[in-house]
C-alpha cells in the first residue's frame, strides 16, 4: 500500500488510514490512507469510479467505511456520522447537488445552520440570514440575489450556491468534489482565489476535479485513485497533466483535436431570431451545418441551456423560426424533435438525463425503445446485447448493464446519459455540457466518437463550459451574452482570450462568421 | 307564493328505501297541506355530527318544525333541544323521550323483534341455531331488535349464536352470509335485521342450493324479501308503517303549529304498530304497496 | 416475481396455514371458491388503481364510479330493457370517458390528481344518489338476465372447484395488465413516467399521452369490474355502494410494492396484496371473531406481516454487512418498506 | 400569504357572495356562528394533518383515532369519573404516543407511511368499537361538566357575534403553527426534509427526528380535536364517528396548497381550505339543495374553482409571454396545481 508523499507541513490534524468500502460486486476503496494537514490544498484526481467520491463520503459522515480507521485531532473512529462530520469542522460540497428547490438561495446556503433568534422558540433571524448570505454572494461573484428562489436558478448557479454552503461553514476542511464541473472559466478563476483565500487562512481543501489544469493551479500535492486504490502522489514540484494522466490511466493520452474527414456540407439546422423565455428581449440566431462541431461558450446563466431545450421542445419558442435541411420546422415536444433527428444530451443528469432507480440497460434503450421491440413487447435481450457494447464503448465502470444507475459513480452516470443517445442516428445532435464530470481518458473516447459522427453527416451543437474542450473539439464557436450571440469564432481566432472577450460581451477584431 | 309558505322538514339518519315510503307518505301530506312546503333531508352520512349540522341549517334557514330519526338519540337530548327552542320538533322511528320534542310517531323496535322472534320459534319447532346480519350492530335499532329477537325465544330451543355487521357494505353483507355457511353448516336460520339483509340471504342461500333447508326470517318491505315470503322460501317479514309517519306525521306537525293539537296524546308517543307479513297477507301487502309509492 | 412479491406469499400462506388449523373449513371447496370470488371482484380494479399509482398519480373516485356505474347498469338493463351487451359497452365506454376526463384534467390543466379524483369521488357519488333519489337499485324479485349472470356471477367447476367467473376475469386482467406493464414499450413509459416525469420527457415520452393512458385504462378497468360488482350484489344502494373501495384498492397496490411517489409496483403484487386482504376478510368470519374486531385484525396482520419482513430483511442486511459479503440488492426493497436509503 | 392563498380566499369569497344573493340567511349570525364552530373542529386536525403532509408522509388515521380518543375521553369522565383536566391530559397524551408510533415505523422500520397509518385506521376504529362493544358511548340525558363544556363547545359573544371556542382554539393552533411551520427553524427542517430527505440528511439535518416530530405533532392535535368533537356531538357511535375525516384532512391540507409529494403547503391555505369545504357543506342546506346532491356540489365546486383559477394563472401566462414581459414566479403556483414545468 502506497502512502502520499507529504511536503513539510504542520501535523496532519486529520487521518484515513486502511479505509476501505465494499459495494455488492464492487470494491469501491481498497485500503486507502490519507492525511490531511491545516492550510494543504489536496488535489484528488482519477477515473470515473476510481473511488474520488466515496473516499470523501467517509470523511463526510455519509457512507460507513467497511473497514479503517479515520482518525480527528487524535480521536479515533471506524465511522463519523453527517453530523461528527459537521462537528470536526469538515464542510462538502457533494458532486451531486443537494439543495430544497422549496427554499430561496439564503435558505439552502444555511440549511441546518440558520441564525436564530427568539431563544428557546429557535425562530429564524431572517434579517441576519439575508445579511450574512450576501458577501458569499459576492465572494464568488454571482448575480442572483440572495432571496432568489432555487427553482429559478440555472445548473451553474446551483452549483455555486453548493460551493457557498460550505463556504458559510467555519470549516477546517472544505471538500469539494468536482466543484466546477459546470462551471466556465470566469468563475472557475474566482473559485481558485477563494481556495487560495482559505489556504491564507489556514482552512485545508480537498479538491476533485477532472479538469487537471486547475489541480496545477490550486493544488499543493494531488493524490491519485485508481480501481479504489491509491496509485500514487504527486507534489507540487511533480505536478503535471501528463504525470497525472500516466498516474490515472496507465499510458499517455494523444492530442484533443481531431481535425474533420471533409469540409463541413449545407447547414443542417438553422434558428432564426429565436426568443427564449429569460431574456425575451434577445434574439438568437445560428446554424450548424452538416459535419460541422460547433462549440456554444458562455457565462453562467447566459442563456444557452434555454436555448436548446426550446429547440429540443421542452419549452416553447417565444419567437422565431427553425430550419431543417433547408426546410421550415416547428417543434412542439421532445418526441416531434426525436422524430426529426434532433437529440439533446440534456446537462442536469439526476433531474433530465437518467430515471436513477432503473438499471443501465433500460436507461439507455428509453428514447429509441421502439426499435428494440417487436410487437411492442421489449426484446431485452436485444437491449441488453447493446447496453454492453455502450458499456464496452464508453468504459462504463458497474458489474453489469443490470446495475441500478444510482449506484454509479458521477462520471459514469454521465457516460451512460451519452450512451442513450450515442446508439440512435441523429441529424441533429445538441450535447449540453457532455462531459461534465467525466475523466480525461473517457473524455477523449467522447471526442473521437463525435468527430466521428460528424463525419457520418451529423451536425454537432456542442454547449461547453469548460474552456478547453470547447476549444480543442469544436470546428468554430459561437459564444452568448445575455441571451444574445455575441460572436462567431473560426478555428484561426480560437484562443481563451476572444472567448471570454466575447462571453463579456466585448467584441473580438476580426471577427468572422 | 312558495318563499311565504312555512318549511316543515323531514330529516332521516341516512338514505334507505325505507325511507322513500315515508316520503311517499310525505308527498301525501303535502297534497294536503297546501300552506307549507314539505322537505325530505337524508344527511350524507349516518353520524350524529352531521344529521346535527343538517339540522343546525335547517334552523338557520327558518323552518317552522322538523320531524326527526335521530342517529343517536340517547346523546343527542341536548341538541334536540337546542333545535326543539328554536321550532317544532318531532321525533320519529327512534324516540328521544327525555328531549324536548313535541311528540314521537313510529313504532318500537323491540317489539319489532318480538315478532320476528315469535316467527323464528314458529318456523323451527325443534329448535335450531340461528346468525343474524345487520348493518351496524351497535345501532338502537339493531340492538333493540336482536333484544327483542333473543327476549322471545329465551326458553325455546331456538338460539341466536351471532350477529354479523357488515357496515351497511353490500358486498360484505353478502360475504357473510356466505362465510357463516361456511364456517356453521349446522345452521338452521339466518335472520336479515336490516332491509337489504334479508335478500342478500335469500341470493345466497338460492345460489347454494339451500332454500328450503334453512330458513329466513327478514325485516322490512324489500321487493325480493317479499316475493321470497310469497314463494314461501321466507318464512315472514316484519314490516313498520313508514309511509303512516311521514303522512301522519306531517299532518300532525301543521296541526300543531296551526295550534290544533288534539291529536297528540298526554305522553306525545304515537306508536304506529308493525306487522308481519307472511305467505298469506303477502299480496294484499304489496298491492297496498305499489298503491302507496305511486303517489 | 420480486423478491417482494414473495414476501406477500410467504404473509399469505403464513396467515392461511394458522386460520386452516384453528379452522379446516378454511380450506373447504366452498370457503375458497367465495373468497376467490372475493378477490377477482376486488382484484380488478385494485389493479386498475395500480395503474394510476404507477405513474405517480392516485385515483379516489374508485367506489364513486363503481356505484354510479353499477346503478347506470342496472338501470340500463332493468329499466331501460337495453340488450346486455350493449349496456356492458356502453358501461365501459363512460369508464373510459371518466378516465379520459381524470386524465387530461391532470395533465392539461395541471390540477393535482388528488384534487381531481376526490372531485370525482363526491360527483360521482352525487350523481349516482341523485339519479336514483337515493333509491336502491336492484333486479326485483325474479328478474333474471341467465347469460349475463352465468357469465359474470356464475361458477363453471374445473375438477371440482367451482372456479367463480370473476377470477377468470381477473386472470385475463392480470395477464395482459401483467404483459403491457412488465413486458410492453408502454408498461416502460408508464414507470419512467412515473420514476421522473422530466427525464421521460427529455427521452421523448411523451408524459401527458402516457398519464392520460393510465387513467383511461384505470377507468376501463373499473367500470368493467362495477359490472361485475353489480351482478354479485344484485342490489345498489348508491349512497354507500362501494364507498371507501378506493382504499381498498390503494391498500392492495401498495401492499403489493407500489409507492404513492410512483414507478414502482408489480401486477402480481397487486393481486397478492388482494389476496390478502380478503382472505384477513374470510378470517374473521370464520372465525367467529366479533364484526367489529374486523378492520382491527385486517390491520393488525398487515402490520404484523410488514414488520416481520422488515425485520428479516434488517437482519439479512446486517448479517451480509458483518460477514463483508455484498448486501442484497437495492432493487429488492421489501414489502411495505419506504424506500432504499 | 402566497399567491395560491389568495386565489382560495378569493373563491370563498365568491361562493359566499353567491349563495348571501340567493340565500340571505346565509349571513345571518347564527349561521355564521354554527359554519365558525365546524371550521374550528375541522381546522385542528386539519393543520394536524398538514404537518405531516409538509414532511412527504401521510396520516390515514385521523378519523379513527378521534373515534377512538372521543370514546376513551368520554368514558374517562363519564364512568370512571376521572378529573375532566386529567382526561384531557391523558387523552393528549395517547395522541402524542400515538404520533410517537406512527413516526417511529416510519423512520426506524421504514415502512411506507400509507401502510403504517391504514393500519391505524382499521386497528384503532375496531378498538372503539370493540371497547365500546359497539354501542354508542355518551353523555346521557343530564350529566354536566359545565366548565369543559363551556371551554370546548361554549361561545362568547364578541361584538354580537357568538364566537364558538373552537375557532378560539383553532386561532390560537393556526398562530402556533404558522410560528412554527413558516418562521422557525423547525419549520424550515419540516419543508426540507419534505422536499429532498437525503440533502437534509447531508446538511446534519437529523431527517428522522424531524419526521417522527411531525408524527408526534399531528396525533397530539388530533387528540386535541378529538375532545372538542366529541364534545361537540355529545355523542359517538365508533362504527361511524370521524370516518372519512382523513380524507377532509387531506382534502383541506391539499386544497391549501400542500402537495402530497411534500415540501409545500402553508397554514393559512390549510384554514381557509377547512373554510371552503365547512362552506360549502352549510350552503347546501341553506339553499335547499337535495341532500344526495350535497357530495356533488362539493366536488363541482371545488373542481370549478381550481379550473377557474388554473385558467386564469394560465391567461397572465400567456399574456406575459406574448408582452414578452417576465413571467410570474414558478413558486406562485396557483391553487391546486400539479408542478410548474
Ligand atoms: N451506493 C453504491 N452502491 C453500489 N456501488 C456504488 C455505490 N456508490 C458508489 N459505488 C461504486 O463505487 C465505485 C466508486 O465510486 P465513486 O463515486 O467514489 O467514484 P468517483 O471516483 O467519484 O468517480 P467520478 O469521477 O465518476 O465521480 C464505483 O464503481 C461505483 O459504481
Ligand atoms: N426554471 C427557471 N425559471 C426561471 N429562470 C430560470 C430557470 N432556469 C434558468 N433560469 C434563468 O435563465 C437564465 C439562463 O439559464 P441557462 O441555464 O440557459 O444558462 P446557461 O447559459 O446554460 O448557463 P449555465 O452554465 O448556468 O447552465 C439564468 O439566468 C437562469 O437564472
Ligand atoms: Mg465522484
Ligand atoms: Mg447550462
Amino acid at each position: 500500500m502506497l502512502r502520499a508523499a507529504r511536503p513539510a507541513m504542520p501535523e496532519p490534524f486529520l487521518e484515513l488510514v486502511d479505509i476501505s468500502k465494499i459495494y455488492p460486486g464492487v470494491v469501491a476503496l481498497d485500503h486507502v490512507g490519507l492525511e490531511v494537514s491545516a492550510g494543504e490544498v489536496i488535489a484528488l484526481v482519477g477515473e470515473n469510479g476510481a473511488g474520488k467520491s466515496t473516499l470523501m463520503r467517509v470523511l463526510g459522515g455519509i457512507v460507513e467505511p467497511s473497514g479503517g480507521v479515520i482518525r480527528v485531532d487524535g480521536i479515533e473512529r471506524s465511522s463519523l456520522a453527517v453530523a461528527d462530520a459537521i462537528k470536526a469542522g469538515i464542510a462538502f460540497v457533494h458532486q451531486e447537488l443537494n439543495l430544497f428547490d422549496n427554499l430561496d438561495v439564503a435558505g439552502n446556503v444555511f440549511i441546518g445552520r440558520e441564525p436564530v433568534h427568539g431563544g428557546p422558540l429557535r425562530l429564524i433571524d431572517r434579517k441576519r440570514l439575508y445579511a450574512d448570505v450576501a458577501p458569499l454572494l459576492e465572494r464568488l461573484g454571482c448575480d442572483f440575489a440572495p432571496d432568489a428562489p432555487l427553482a429559478e436558478l440555472s445548473l451553474a448557479q446551483r452549483q455555486l450556491v453548493e460551493i457557498m454552503k460550505a463556504l458559510s461553514l467555519d470549516a477546517r476542511l472544505v471538500i469539494m468534489d468536482e466543484p466546477t464541473s459546470s462551471l466556465t472559466l470566469t468563475e472557475t478563476d474566482r473559485l481558485m482565489r477563494v481556495v487560495a483565500g482559505l489556504k491564507a487562512h489556514g482552512v485545508s481543501v480537498i479538491f476533485i476535479t477532472h479538469r487537471l489544469n486547475e489541480v496545477i493551479q490550486c493544488a499543493d500535492r494531488a493524490v491519485v485513485l485508481r480501481d479504489g486504490r491509491m496509485v500514487g502522489a504527486l507534489t507540487r514540484a511533480e505536478l503535471s497533466p501528463a504525470a497525472m494522466i500516466r498516474l490515472m490511466i496507465g499510458r499517455d493520452l494523444k492530442s484533443l483535436y481531431i481535425p474533420p474527414a471533409a469540409p463541413p456540407g449545407d447547414s443542417a439546422i438553422e434558428i432564426i431570431n429565436a426568443v427564449t423565455d429569460t431574456y425575451p428581449d434577445r434574439t438568437v440566431s445560428l446554424s450548424v451545418r452538416r459535419g460541422e462541431i460547433l462549440g456554444l461558450a458562455g457565462l453562467v446563466g447566459s442563456g444557452r441551456t434555454e436555448l436548446a431545450r426550446a429547440v429540443f421542445g421542452i419549452d416553447r419558442l417565444r419567437g422565431g423560426t427553425m430550419r431543417l435541411d433547408g426546410e421550415p420546422i416547428r417543434i412542439a415536444s421532445p418526441r416531434a424533435a426525436i422524430d426529426r433527428g434532433i437529440y439533446l444530451v440534456p446537462e442536469d443528469r439526476k433531474i433530465s438525463g437518467l430515471l436513477l432507480d432503473v438499471s443501465i440497460a433500460e436507461n439507455i434503450s428509453l428514447p429509441d425503445l421502439a426499435s428494440y421491440s417487436r410487437f411492442w413487447l421489449v426484446d431485452t435481450a436485444r437491449e441488453n446485447k447493446n447496453a454492453s457494447r455502450q458499456r464496452e464503448r464508453l468504459n462504463i465502470r458497474a458489474p453489469d448493464v443490470a446495475t441500478a444507475v444510482r449506484s454509479l459513480s458521477g462520471g459514469n452516470q454521465q457516460k451512460v446519459v451519452l450512451a442513450k443517445w450515442l446508439s440512435m442516428r441523429p441529424k441533429v445532435l445538441i450535447f449540453d455540457e457532455p462531459t461534465r464530470g467525466v475523466d480525461v481518458g473517457a473524455k477523449q473516447e467522447i471526442y473521437d466518437m463525435l468527430r466521428r459522427l460528424a463525419d457520418a453527416g451529423v451536425a454537432i451543437l456542442m454547449i461547453s463550459s469548460d474552456m478547453e474542450e470547447v476549444i480543442g473539439v469544436s470546428d468554430r464557436i459561437a459564444v452568448m451574452h445575455e441571451g444574445a450571440i455575441s460572436g462567431f469564432l473560426d478555428r484561426s481566432q480560437f484562443s481563451e482570450h476572444n472567448v471570454l472577450q466575447l462571453a463579456v460581451g466585448h467584441s473580438v477584431e476580426a471577427e468572422g462568421i | 307564493d312558495a318563499a311565504d309558505k312555512k318549511v316543515l322538514a323531514f330529516v332521516v339518519n341516512g338514505a334507505s328505501d325505507f325511507w322513500k315510503i315515508a316520503e311517499a307518505g310525505m308527498k301525501k301530506a303535502q297534497g294536503e297541506l297546501p300552506n307549507y312546503e314539505l322537505q325530505f333531508k337524508y344527511p350524507e352520512q349516518a353520524a350524529a355530527a352531521v344529521q346535527q349540522r343538517v339540522m343546525d341549517d335547517l334552523v338557520a334557514a327558518g323552518a317552522a318544525g322538523i320531524m326527526v330519526s335521530a342517529v343517536d338519540p340517547k346523546n343527542q337530548t341536548e341538541q334536540l333541544n337546542k333545535v326543539a327552542s328554536q321550532t317544532v320538533l318531532f321525533t320519529t322511528d327512534s324516540d328521544a323521550p327525555q328531549s324536548k320534542r313535541v311528540a314521537y310517531i313510529g313504532s318500537s323496535n323491540t317489539d319489532l323483534g318480538k315478532e320476528a322472534g315469535k316467527l323464528m320459534v314458529k318456523a323451527l319447532p325443534n329448535g335450531g341455531k340461528c346468525v343474524g346480519f345487520v348493518g351496524l350492530p351497535g345501532a338502537d335499532n339493531a340492538r333493540e331488535r336482536i333484544e327483542g329477537v333473543k327476549e322471545t325465544i329465551k326458553g325455546s330451543k331456538v338460539e341466536l349464536v351471532d350477529v354479523r355487521g357488515d357496515e351497511i357494505d353490500q358486498t360484505r353483507a353478502k360475504r357473510n352470509v356466505e362465510d357463516i355457511l361456511a364456517a356453521m353448516p349446522d345452521v338452521s336460520c339466518l335472520v336479515g335485521f336490516y332491509s337489504y339483509n334479508t335478500p342478500r340471504i335469500y341470493e345466497v342461500l338460492k345460489e347454494a342450493g339451500k332454500l328450503n333447508k334453512i330458513k329466513i326470517i327478514g325485516f322490512d318491505e324489500d321487493p325480493i324479501t317479499l316475493g321470497g315470503v310469497k314463494e314461501g322460501t321466507i318464512v315472514g317479514t316484519v314490516v313498520q308503517q313508514p309511509f303512516e309517519w311521514g303522512y301522519q306525521g306531517m299532518k300532525l306537525m301543521a296541526n300543531y303549529i296551526g295550534g290544533n293539537k288534539s291529536g297528540i296524546p298526554a305522553n306525545g308517543i304515537i306508536i304506529v304498530p308493525g306487522k308481519v307479513i307472511e305467505k298469506a297477507n303477502v299480496d294484499d301487502f304489496m298491492s297496498s304497496m305499489k298503491q302507496m309509492l305511486k303517489k | 416475481m420480486t423478491k417482494k412479491d414473495l414476501s406477500l406469499l410467504v404473509l399469505i400462506l403464513v396467515v392461511g396455514t394458522v386460520v386452516a388449523l384453528i379452522n379446516p373449513r378454511f380450506l373447504f371447496v366452498g370457503n375458497l371458491s367465495n373468497t376467490a370470488n372475493q378477490v377477482g371482484l376486488f382484484g380488478i380494479f385494485s389493479i386498475a388503481e395500480a395503474f394510476v399509482i404507477i405513474i405517480g398519480g392516485i385515483e379516489l373516485s374508485v367506489g364513486s364510479v363503481i356505484a354510479l356505474l353499477g346503478v347506470l347498469f342496472i338501470d340500463l338493463i332493468v329499466n331501460h330493457d337495453i340488450n346486455w351487451i350493449a349496456a356492458v359497452a356502453m358501461i365501459v365506454a363512460a369508464g373510459l370517458a371518466i378516465g379520459l376526463i381524470h386524465g387530461t384534467l391532470v395533465t392539461r390543466m395541471r390540477i393535482q390528481p388528488f384534487v381531481v379524483t376526490l372531485c370525482g369521488l363526491l360527483i360521482y357519488r352525487g350523481a349516482a344518489r341523485y339519479y336514483t333519489e337515493d333509491a336502491t337499485a336492484g333486479f326485483g324479485f325474479g328478474a333474471s338476465f341467465p347469460m349475463l349472470e352465468w357469465l359474470t356471477a356464475g361458477r363453471t367447476n374445473v375438477l371440482g372447484f367451482p372456479l367463480p367467473h370473476s377470477v377468470v376475469a381477473l386472470a385475463v386482467v392480470t395477464v395482459i395488465a401483467w404483459v403491457a406493464l412488465h413486458r410492453s414499450v408502454f408498461g416502460r413509459y408508464l414507470y419512467a413516467v412515473g420514476k421522473n416525469e422530466e427525464a421521460a420527457r427529455y427521452s421523448g415520452i411523451s408524459s401527458n399521452r402516457v398519464t392520460i393512458s393510465a387513467y383511461i385504462i384505470c377507468g376501463g378497468l373499473t367500470a368493467f369490474s362495477a359490472i361485475l360488482i353489480a351482478m354479485y350484489t344484485r342490489s345498489i344502494s348508491p349512497a354507500v355502494h362501494g364507498s371507501f373501495y378506493e382504499l381498498y384498492a390503494i391498500a392492495a397496490a401498495v401492499l403489493g410494492g407500489c409507492s404513492l411517489r410512483g414507478g414502482e409496483g408489480s401486477i402480481i403484487g397487486v393481486v397478492l396484496g388482494t389476496v390478502l386482504l380478503q382472505m384477513l376478510q374470510n378470517l374473521v368470519n370464520l372465525l367467529g371473531i366479533p364484526s367489529s374486531l374486523n378492520f382491527a385484525v385486517m390491520g393488525t396482520v398487515i402490520l404484523a406481516g410488514v414488520l416481520g419482513d422488515q425485520y428479516l430483511v434488517q437482519r439479512r442486511h446486517r448479517a451480509s454487512a458483518a460477514k463483508g459479503l455484498g448486501q442484497t440488492s437495492v432493487a429488492a426493497a421489501p414489502l411495505g418498506r419506504a424506500k432504499a436509503e
